[in-house]
């Protein structure tokens, strides 16, 4: 096996995330490419929970299609993570023999899985640990034996992960992990799941997007973060007000949205760069704040980590459905640039790009990303940070702050920025329109120089090599488009097309807004058909792309509203057909 | 930090002509601030004035000091930034009564429990000015405005009661008729270590009350300090405060006696403690690295 | 003369504006149709004040292009409003002798206007009234002798103004009124400047887009009102405060634009029609609790009369940037009808079409109107109410009380909606995503199929009758769109055009999203170039059509800045070389 | 208005079954509740229970009110639009600590002034429940939680004080660990003619300190009444205010002896009188015509 997805779910107490985390975590030390994603009911203590979790010796793109093995601690539970837990007919499911369901009963509806294993989990767990709370560690002895996990590895994540708990508990887990290793030794499955030695062995970097997010931030030489806590990005805070102060920073929770922009606001208007993150509702809130920064060339970064809507929606489950809202929430002509993240390690390199642009230009900079991105952790190889540059905004001369004009005329259209304490640099930064030195204004003619120059100032954007990632065949007149996680279900759908000799190019734009129209028009010039791929019920990126650009015809839109994940294998069916119905037309 | 005792009021005054209203009480306002900024002797570019949208909130335009005329209501959040990124710089916030107690009001309690060393500034005129005279938070009960064409039905809100009750280190009130005061208690304001806040009774001659303007201000202000009031007595200034709107008391009702670290303080100490622990910033991914 | 535009400009104390009205007023009870547009300074007192009033005997639809007269009382303020009272060759000037300047050295550039007159207009009031105070009097009487409008009229016009301050003040002005009068007919203009008597002398409703919007409000049943001033869109809450209550109705001062929204929202939850008003800032306000009315499906009217964008930007002046924001601004996938008027009148209708559509469809609606038609005085001929329809929600019956379900699925998507005191439907409603009866759910399959009703009970709109005005001819190949204020440009453009013989064809949307896809292809079939014009930097409305529409590559949009009239003359230009090309092309 | 003395208090438990912790405070006040509107006696459908978001805003869905369960912080406004939309409704507002005085603390104060007939439930459990134990305004200072690694800098708000200082009518306290007191006070509260506020201490165990668990709460608890505090008093409402945080007092700080009109009875009155003046609604546009 080089790929399998395993997927587990049981009541809060269970410990299911817990075995999902510590097996990411050997996975990632022993170098294999992993992935886990969690979900869990709307209790906050006491419900059910769920893990999925995907090991691979590939490079991995998306947390993956039906599940591979399947476990379940009851059935209840287990069923009401519905498509997020998919079994089909290659899953080998392993369940809890006490709930007394039998084999051939089990509630999988039409589907026959694999094979079928009830294991006493329950006792088994009791009767090596003493407790059943050790579960997760049996669960865990399992899947070492049956997909040949290094027990070392195991076994050392269990006595780190309950060190602090003392001694008796590290001692049970491990016991109840030597009883789960023992029985997949008695009981070997009949479904081949020895995992394949990874390519390399090189320890990967284990993390999820936010927290990859705020270590950019501070990597990107962010001084200062205001927000207010919000599902699914509150991490980004969290991991800020951990971090932050060392590197000479700060935090503040505000009271609300509108004072957590504020204050980021602030900050850089003191020329600090900074950073605010929240996911959509508290997007809605900042709206206003956002124009403000907008009209007073102000460089700021605002994650939206997305979840499902409208309003408070679906709060801890992945959605795409904000994209109108970043490009076009403003009241006024507003352009603001728009990027998401591809996968964890993109959502480092996204973010210290939009802190880049964000200064370069002086403006706020959105960063899209999503819950599924956002809370799953993912292995990622290191990263070379000394090849990365970091910018810093155009500041005034000795000469230029000898007769300062904040928002002088360039041809680039960007004036250098003083800020609070340097001498000769005083200025009024301001919400109004205002003339070069930063009178306020009412003039048509000024408004309308103005207005250019916020606007072009961003043109060369639109030719920035980061814009996309490409792949595939460059010569196919099939393409696929798709942003943010689904990007990287597109990149499976490649592999798959071409596994089977399908010819399929892909693009996965980063900067969403403005649209880089060179780009998306070189790469569509001999496309006929195509899907562009969207988790959210209007598919809101098509949209867009017609606005700007002349597509073709057979390019159309495939989206679908969140919490339902899209799999590479419908996608791939859908671009099949889509690509012999164009073939017939042509013919 | 430079501190010159020499600079003359003047220094702080800008070269944007103000278009306030002939007779508007914020030029008495601003003047008072020219007058504390020069006794506190800090330079201009080492000066952040920040103020929301109303006519009172143009007052940063006015003075040399580096300005941001932000948005309606949200003043204090981005000063409260500005100050925590910039410690050093002196941060002035001012605004109307409805920018501060009206949009702003949520803004409030919180800038008080952070305690920022920051000095706000309300121009509070019982009207909205920009907008061509609604009603405002501080209105009285039963004022006909063009928002309430057959008296407001609504109680004014007490904006001394309210930031005492949040804990403010320091309450005054004043109003341009009595200059010397008014610059003052802005100066006084300034100088305290911790968020201050200076209520100014400043006419509206627009779309103000008669018994609102200088003139009757004269007539009917008392001062705190000819009545005995002892600044340092919290309890007997939340008293006094409950007479807005019927006494207009000038002067300093409150001014905590042991004023407790700033915010921006205790920021300086943790970021000094924590600084030894940092993996330089291009390293910082190896946290995530799992051995 | 048919039409004629006068503008004034002078000091705030020198009454030019209530000269205009005073103009005005009297030109509607003659029967004349008539609209008057103000512009200030940026000072609350005191500044620099001008108006422009344009009288004809035709219908009207803008308020014009260059002045037929233009009057300054003094220069310096006259020429800070620059486009706004543009002269051209056939201007009459009138200024104030007292500035001393020679007719040949007028400060206007290159202009060489028709005629010039310099007029002692301080002078003639303090001899005739004792006081300068007067001198918008006089100025009446100057126009009324030179464009020969009924002294009686104006005289009881200066009678009712100044009626309440005592004898001795409308004595002076009537004197004033006299002299100017006098003069006039002492010194004949030598340009044909009087005015045809109008087609039928009928009183006319004379009133501007705020005022009539709220009163359609009160015609339409609102029962509740919540909003937070702001300019240019306060007015519509001032009437409403001093109305409503005659109809059982409240308003609300809220303390921000949040509360604003959420008091309506919480009154028509309580079962009644609900509005808010505001401007673009304010707008961004309310975005939050905008996504709340939709996925709770609550009825709601929130006016957004637009100025110059981005944030606090030009409080005072038109502009229409802010269509995308009311489109699109929204987090999660929404789909909220945003209807424009295109005049004075239609702000009438098309508040009580957005109450209709608001309580028919169980959605908040958006009247996006603009500074231009919110603030104008204009006459409209009578609306003969009893011709309107109003609609009511759809209630439930007593059967469906019986076991109520609130979101129940129906086939026009449209469920009955109970309020609070209504026995036996009481019922969760909520911000996050919900069950057909209300319970919290955070499935995929459930947020799909809410998704897909809150998207399809919306469909019949598009093919709504009240859509789009169109005008023209049919078969023309050249075709103009624009919306709102820049509408009635569009249809005096039209005018223009066929007076030249140029076939051309307008449509004017009034709903401008979701964009009657249907209705602009017909209108669009045999169209090879054209023009959508609007008053923004970015030309929202062309972008939203494309994103709809195969537009015909000769289609292309022509936009300016806001508080930069669009002016008929220079559209005609544009659209005869667009058609021009368009022919090379072709042949 | 209908009044029934015999709905039990099971009559307003909905089928919606609390996902909340086992053990979290907020049972107790969903219980509390159903006996308060049990002895109020007016039926389910004339009662409407708005809320916000956070773990207690999920309380009107237990009840067989009409609920509304809105955004974060805009609970009172929406109440109040409702109130005064349909006077003749009993109105509940309800939310967390963060709901009421973080993001929503700007409506509190209007609210209070506007004085309408509502009653206001806080359950101040000192965290953010429901996103997993963030600060609330109401944590005490130095609190770890994690967006406080190190300790929180900020003072916490005393809402007590606050609502106190913004002039609400009745301003009451309880706790779960004092059932009978805790379903009188919100009795009592909902009886009062205008704007009343209960704070519930609400006890979070999840992520809730020690002190703060019902176990705590009984032996820390002192009832106002027990200390021979005369509700009427306003001034030693306001002192015993100032220990929240400190000591743990229950029952009725403030009661209002004469309750001024409330803000709907206002409009009630103003509409019947003006009513008389309107012209038919068809023939609105006539105020338009010029003559
Ligand atoms: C978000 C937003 N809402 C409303 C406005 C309109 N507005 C500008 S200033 C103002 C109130 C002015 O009153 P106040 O704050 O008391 O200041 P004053 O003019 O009286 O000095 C309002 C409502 C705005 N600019 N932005
Ligand atoms: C606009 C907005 N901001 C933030 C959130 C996230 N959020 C939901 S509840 C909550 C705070 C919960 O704390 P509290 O109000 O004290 O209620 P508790 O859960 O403690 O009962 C937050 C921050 C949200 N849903 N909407
Ligand atoms: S309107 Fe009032 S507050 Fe505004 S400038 Fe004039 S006098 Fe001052
Ligand atoms: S997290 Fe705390 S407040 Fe929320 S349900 Fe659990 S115990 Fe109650
Ligand atoms: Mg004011
Ligand atoms: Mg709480």
């Amino acid at each position: 096996m080089r790929d399998i997805v395993i997927g587990m779910a049981g009541s809060g107490g269970d410990g299911i995330v817990s075995a999902g985390e510590s097996l990411i975590a050997a996975a990632a030390s022993l170098g294999f490419h992993a992935m886990m994603t969690k979900s869990f009911g709307p209790q906050i203590r006491g419900g059910e929970s769920s893990c999925r979790v995907r090991l691979s010796t590939r490079e991995l793109h998306s947390s993956g299609g039906a599940l591979g093995v399947a476990i379940a601690l009851n059935w209840e539970d287990f069923l009401k993570f519905g498509s997020e837990l998919r079994c089909d007919d290659a899953t080998v499911v392993i369940y809890e023999a006490k709930t007394g369901v039998l084999p051939e009963h089990i509630p999988l509806g039409n589907i026959k899985p694999r094979e079928i294993m009830a294991v006493p989990l329950a006792e088994l767990t009791k009767q090596s640990a003493g407790t059943e709370k050790a579960k997760n560690s049996l669960v865990l002895g399992l899947l070492s034996g049956w997909l040949g996990l290094s027990q070392d590895t195991l076994r050392k994540g269990i006595q780190r992960r309950y060190g602090k708990k003392g001694e008796e508990i590290v001692n049970g887990n491990l016991r109840a992990f030597e009883a789960g290793r023992q029985y997949a030794d008695a009981h070997p499955s009949q479904t081949p799941l020895r995992l394949d030695a990874p390519a390399a062995a090189t320890t990967k970097i284990l993390t999820d997007g936010n927290d990859i997010t705020a270590a950019a931030a501070i990597f990107a030489g962010c001084q200062f973060f205001g927000g207010y806590p919000i599902t699914p990005s509150s991490e980004v805070m969290q991991f800020l007000g951990k971090e932050i102060w060392k590197y000479g920073g700060a935090v503040l929770q505000a009271e609300d949205e509108i004072a957590g922009i504020g204050t980021a606001v602030g900050a850089s208007f003191g020329g600090k760069k900074a950073m605010t993150a929240t996911s959509g509702p508290g997007m809605s809130l900042k709206t206003e704040i956002l124009g403000l920064a907008t009209i007073a060339e102000l460089p700021l970064v605002v994650v939206n980590v997305q979840r499902g809507g409208p309003s408070t929606g679906l709060p801890t489950k992945p959605e795409q459905s904000d994209l109108y809202q970043a490009c076009f929430s403003a009241h006024g002509d507003v352009l603001r640039p728009v990027l998401a993240p591809t996968s964890v390690a993109d959502s480092f390199h996204c973010t210290v790009d939009a802190f880049n642009i964000a200064e370069r230009y002086q403006t706020p900079v959105i960063i899209l990303s999503d819950q599924e991105i956002a809370q799953r952790k993912e292995t990622c190889d290191p990263i070379d940070t000394s090849k990365l540059v970091v910018e810093d905004r155009k500041r005034p001369t000795p000469e230029q702050l000898e007769k300062y004009t904040r928002f002088a005329a360039s041809p680039d259209g960007i004036s250098p920025i003083s800020h609070p304490g340097m001498k000769g640099g005083a200025y009024l930064a301001a919400g109004i329109e205002h003339t070069e030195s930063g009178a306020p204004s009412a003039s048509g003619a000024v408004h309308a120089r103005m207005n250019d120059k916020r606007f072009n100032k961003l043109l060369p954007l639109e030719s920035w090599s980061g814009a996309v990632t490409v792949a595939g065949d460059a010569g196919a007149d099939l393409a696929l488009i798709a942003w943010g996680s689904i990007g990287g279900v597109a990149l499976e759908v490649l592999d798959l097309a071409q596994a089977e000799g399908l010819r399929l190019k892909v693009l996965v734009p980063r900067l969403l807004y403005p649209v880089p129209k060179e780009v998306y028009r070189s790469f569509l010039r001999n496309v006929n058909s195509g899907l562009v791929v969207e988790q959210s019920h209007q598919g809101q990126l098509y949209k867009i792309l017609r606005m700007e650009l002349d597509l073709p015809k057979g390019l159309v839109s495939y989206c679908r509203s969140g919490a339902n994940p899209i799999q590479p294998s419908e996608v791939l069916a859908k671009l099949k057909a889509l690509s012999a119905d164009a073939r017939r037309s042509l013919s | 930090m430079t501190a010159l005792a020499t600079l003359p009021p003047a220094q702080f005054k800008s070269e944007l002509k103000p278009i306030w209203c002939p007779g508007c009480g914020d030029y008495g306002v601003v003047q008072a601030i020219y007058r504390a900024l020069s006794a506190i002797g800090r330079p201009p570019h080492e000066i952040a004035f920040i103020s929301g949208i109303g006519c009172s909130s143009r007052i940063p335009g006015y003075t040399t000091a580096y300005g941001f005329n932000t948005v309606h209501g949200r003043a204090l959040p981005i000063a409260q930034g500005l100050k925590l990124a910039n410690p050093d710089l002196l941060v002035l916030v001012a605004g109307g009564d409805g920018d501060g107690f009206s949009i702003g009001g949520g803004h409030v309690p919180h800038a008080i429990r952070r305690n920022l060393d920051l000095t706000y500034i309300v121009m509070d005129n019982q009207v909205y000015g920009l907008t061509k005279g609604q009603l405002s938070p501080t209105s009285p009960k039963g004022l006909k405005t063009v928002t309430s064409a057959y008296g407001s039905l609504e109680s004014p809100i007490n904006p001394l009661l309210q930031v005492l009750s949040c804990g403010a280190g320091f309450v005054a009130q004043s109003t341009p008729a009595d200059m010397p005061g008014l610059a003052a208690v802005i100066e006084e304001a300034i100088r305290y270590p911790g968020f201050s806040f200076v209520n100014v009774q400043s006419p509206c001659v627009t779309f103000g009350e008669e018994d609102q303007q200088v003139k009757a201000h004269k007539g009917r202000m008392q001062s705190l300090a000819s009545k005995g009031h002892d600044p340092a007595d919290y309890l007997k200034a939340l008293e006094l405060a409950t007479h807005y709107g019927v006494e207009l008391y000038t002067g300093v009702f409150y001014r905590n006696p042991n004023p407790p670290a700033t915010y921006d303080a205790q920021v300086r100490e943790r970021q000094a403690e924590l600084q030894k622990t940092a993996v330089p910033r291009e390293r910082i991914l190896e946290m995530f690295q799992k051995g």
